[in-house]
């Protein structure tokens, strides 16, 4: 089973070389460190920025430059700054290559409900709604069930939808699923989770093919 | 040379009343108009619509107007944050409305550009999309959002001019240009204003001709919300 | 009768303060040089300039500044350049005060035909479509009859249109006019032009009401 | 940082083939992509459709194209100076779609940002607008005008860095920047290329995510079509 450092870690291997990647807030934010550093990536923020760098160092700390999560950060050579319709235009212009974001909920058809649970206090979207609907590449990290051990991955999303038909792959603390007209496909289990396991923690379809090995992580 | 030097944020808001709608730029705390927001609390101005990203905090930013129920209606994409906000919407004494994020900006830009209508597959099958026409192209489905109609749009920039050339600085520059000229009447407060001619003309981000006011803010506090950093190893 | 000049010239006075003015080619790019000195007014041409000035010094011509007559210019304080889609925001945003224009024909409702006559070379219509549907304020600038003598002011336009019903004045080597739901209302005539010229030129509907004065040109 | 750094027109135009459709940047001959248009000379690529505000002179720019009679359509706001361009036109040889300015930079604009299509007013009640979808907002007639399809986009910029960052000087920014992601590989030759990090991020016009190639581009001509002085008065 992983934890949130092994999920980005796993998710990590799916940025390849030369990809501009959005990285969600929370888990997603982690994968940036785990990236292989003899590849190229660039990372994209909403908020507008592309070519992300790490947080800075105390005493380089600036106010006008942040990260959609609000977090203080730097930027790499090759960066450069833009406004929010840009920003969107790279999003919804198919841009970006690889978006890794949180859910709640995902569907077997690759619907994903990350925005609203009714009757609690709704924070909004932000740039989710454009994200999903976009990006030919969206990969959902999250706990593979809820807090009261409910899985995550449903034949249907019982909560209001952020996009349709969408998410290309899932990681979760048990498992790599790829999303298929037949259902969730289990790629990869999480070191030492059975298949049974999963099996057991997902609610929608599951495709179970020939072999599947334990995910590599380092 | 147009120009549209005020004074100070009490000259620049001459004009706003309450019930009107209003655009504000920033994304979260950050390239906020500070000093207009702070002239706003001091109008007492009521009833108003605001287009904003987000809501501020409960101190700062536009949470200084939630506090003092200036505000009727928030339309913004992302509202955390914020517990007296949290306490009026579920109260019901705020409205709000809540646009993904590119569709927010593209329809102030929208606004500016005399663009009446755009299609965006953003939000299609979700309650975003409810209500709202759709339509598809190249096989894949989209709504139909329309361009923000909005009395004064007030923006933060980095350096300006009299002539109302704006440059920003970082992100800070977020939905501040997209709404400069996306309203009747556009008021730009900067950190550092120069007599026109002191700006390079290639380096200018918005054109004067989208500005009506311009003045020179004071006393920039630029709060941080997530004060992130990375320790040195020695 | 007025001259080229002459029309620049009455057409000048216009142009008020604070005005954004977008010039087309031919007459009325002569306006910008008898606008009044005393008055705050820039200039924006659609290629991608606010703020242009005078024709450069021999010295100074720069390849890389022009305005959409192709000719060679310089920029005045406070200008700034821009993208074409920025450029047509100003246009179709309406911030762009006044546009003065050539035409082939106005018709009396406010049509304009200017780019194009059936069977001979079209050149385009360049950004003339963009500015006549958007433009709050438009000035044509033309003779006021063609080559051969017939009226370029119509009942309805024979050439194909570049705009529907949005000439507002119109300024001719005959005379000033106003787009009005009567037809052309007659404002002033040009030096030594009598009323009765101006009806013989005029082939859409007049409306000539009470004293009509000499234009005043200096 | 990813690297788009090529050495030459000829390394950026691979994949370039006859019967493509190719945006091209400029207005007029200026700001125009004059190391990949002697390129595509060279390739003699044929039966081309090509987006581009104007089509050049008999002798530069894309009447050099037009002299090879490499063009099958031209698709543009204005085609005036060009009298090989008039013969093809007049005889049949060449198809011609003009497009009002405004409306052929934001269709470059909708194409690089996902928008399949926006409502315009330009052309309304035109031959423009004869075929396409009207409908009215806010008392108004307006087009529905669609986004460019492209398989190039060849754009001009004065500076550029290795992450393809673009920066352009004066009037020869025009169409470059809209045209920028708005077609499957966008290419920029570029007057200076820099190293990444050298550029200042505040100061970019385009972002490199927009471009898929970059060069550094010889011999620029820059050819002017009309000189126009003030005579010095002594």
């Amino acid at each position: 089973m992983l934890d949130k450092i092994g999920i980005a870690k796993r998710i990590a291997q799916e940025v390849k070389d030369r990809y501009y990647v959005n990285l969600g807030i929370g888990i997603p934010t982690l994968v940036a460190n785990y990236v292989n550093k003899n590849i190229e990536v660039e990372f994209q923020s909403e908020n507008g920025i592309l070519g992300m760098g790490a947080f800075p160092y105390d005493e380089d700390v600036d106010a006008d430059i942040i990260n959609a999560g609000k977090q203080t950060i730097t930027t790499l050579p090759g960066a450069s700054f833009f406004d929010s319709a840009t920003s969107f235009s790279m999003i919804r212009g198919k841009h970006v290559d690889l978006t890794i974001l949180g859910a709640m909920e995902v569907s077997d058809n690759g619907d994903i409900a990350n925005w609203k649970i009714p009757g609690k206090m709704v924070k909004g979207m932000g740039g989710a709604m454009d994200l999903v609907a976009s990006a030919e590449n969206i990969i959902v990290a999250m706990m593979h069930t809820n807090k009261v051990g409910e899985s995550k991955l449903l034949k249907k999303c019982s909560l209001p939808l952020t996009g349709l038909n969408c998410v290309k792959k899932i990681v979760t603390n048990l498992a790599v699923l790829e999303v298929t007209s037949s259902g969730f496909q289990l790629l990869e289990r999480a070191p030492g989770v059975s298949i049974e396991t999963i099996k057991k923690a997902t609610a929608g379809r599951l495709v179970v093919k020939g072999e599947i090995p334990e995910m590599k992580i380092s | 040379m147009i120009n549209k030097k005020l004074l100070n944020a009490q000259e620049a808001l001459v004009g706003i009343k309450s019930e009107m709608t209003i655009m504000l730029g920033g994304f979260g705390l950050c390239g906020i108009p500070e000093n207009s927001i702070s002239e706003l609390v001091k109008l007492g101005v009521k009833n108003l619509t605001c287009i904003s990203n987000n809501a501020g905090v409960d101190d700062f930013g536009l949470g200084l107007l939630l506090k003092d129920k200036q505000i009727d209606k928030m339309i913004s994409s992302y509202v955390g944050e914020n517990n007296e906000f949290e306490r009026q919407m579920l109260s019901g004494e705020l409205k709000v409305d809540l646009i993904p994020q590119g569709s927010l900006a593209e329809r102030c830009r929208a606004a500016k550009s005399g663009i009446p209508a755009f299609f965006t597959p953003a939000g299609y099958g979700t309650e975003v999309g409810e209500g709202k026409e759709s339509r598809e192209f190249n096989g894949k489905m989209h709504l139909m959002e329309t361009a923000f109609k909005a009395d004064f749009s007030i923006v933060k920039a980095w350096k300006g001019d009299e002539a109302g050339n704006l440059i920003f600085k970082g992100t800070a520059r977020n939905f501040n240009p997209n709404m400069c000229g996306a309203a009747k009447v556009t008021v730009a407060e900067v950190e550092e204003l120069y007599p026109a001619g002191e700006l390079d003309p290639n380096e200018i981000h918005v054109s004067g001709i989208f500005i009506q006011r311009i003045f020179e803010g004071k006393n920039y506090e630029k709060r941080i919300e997530q004060r992130t950093i990375t320790n040195r190893q020695c």
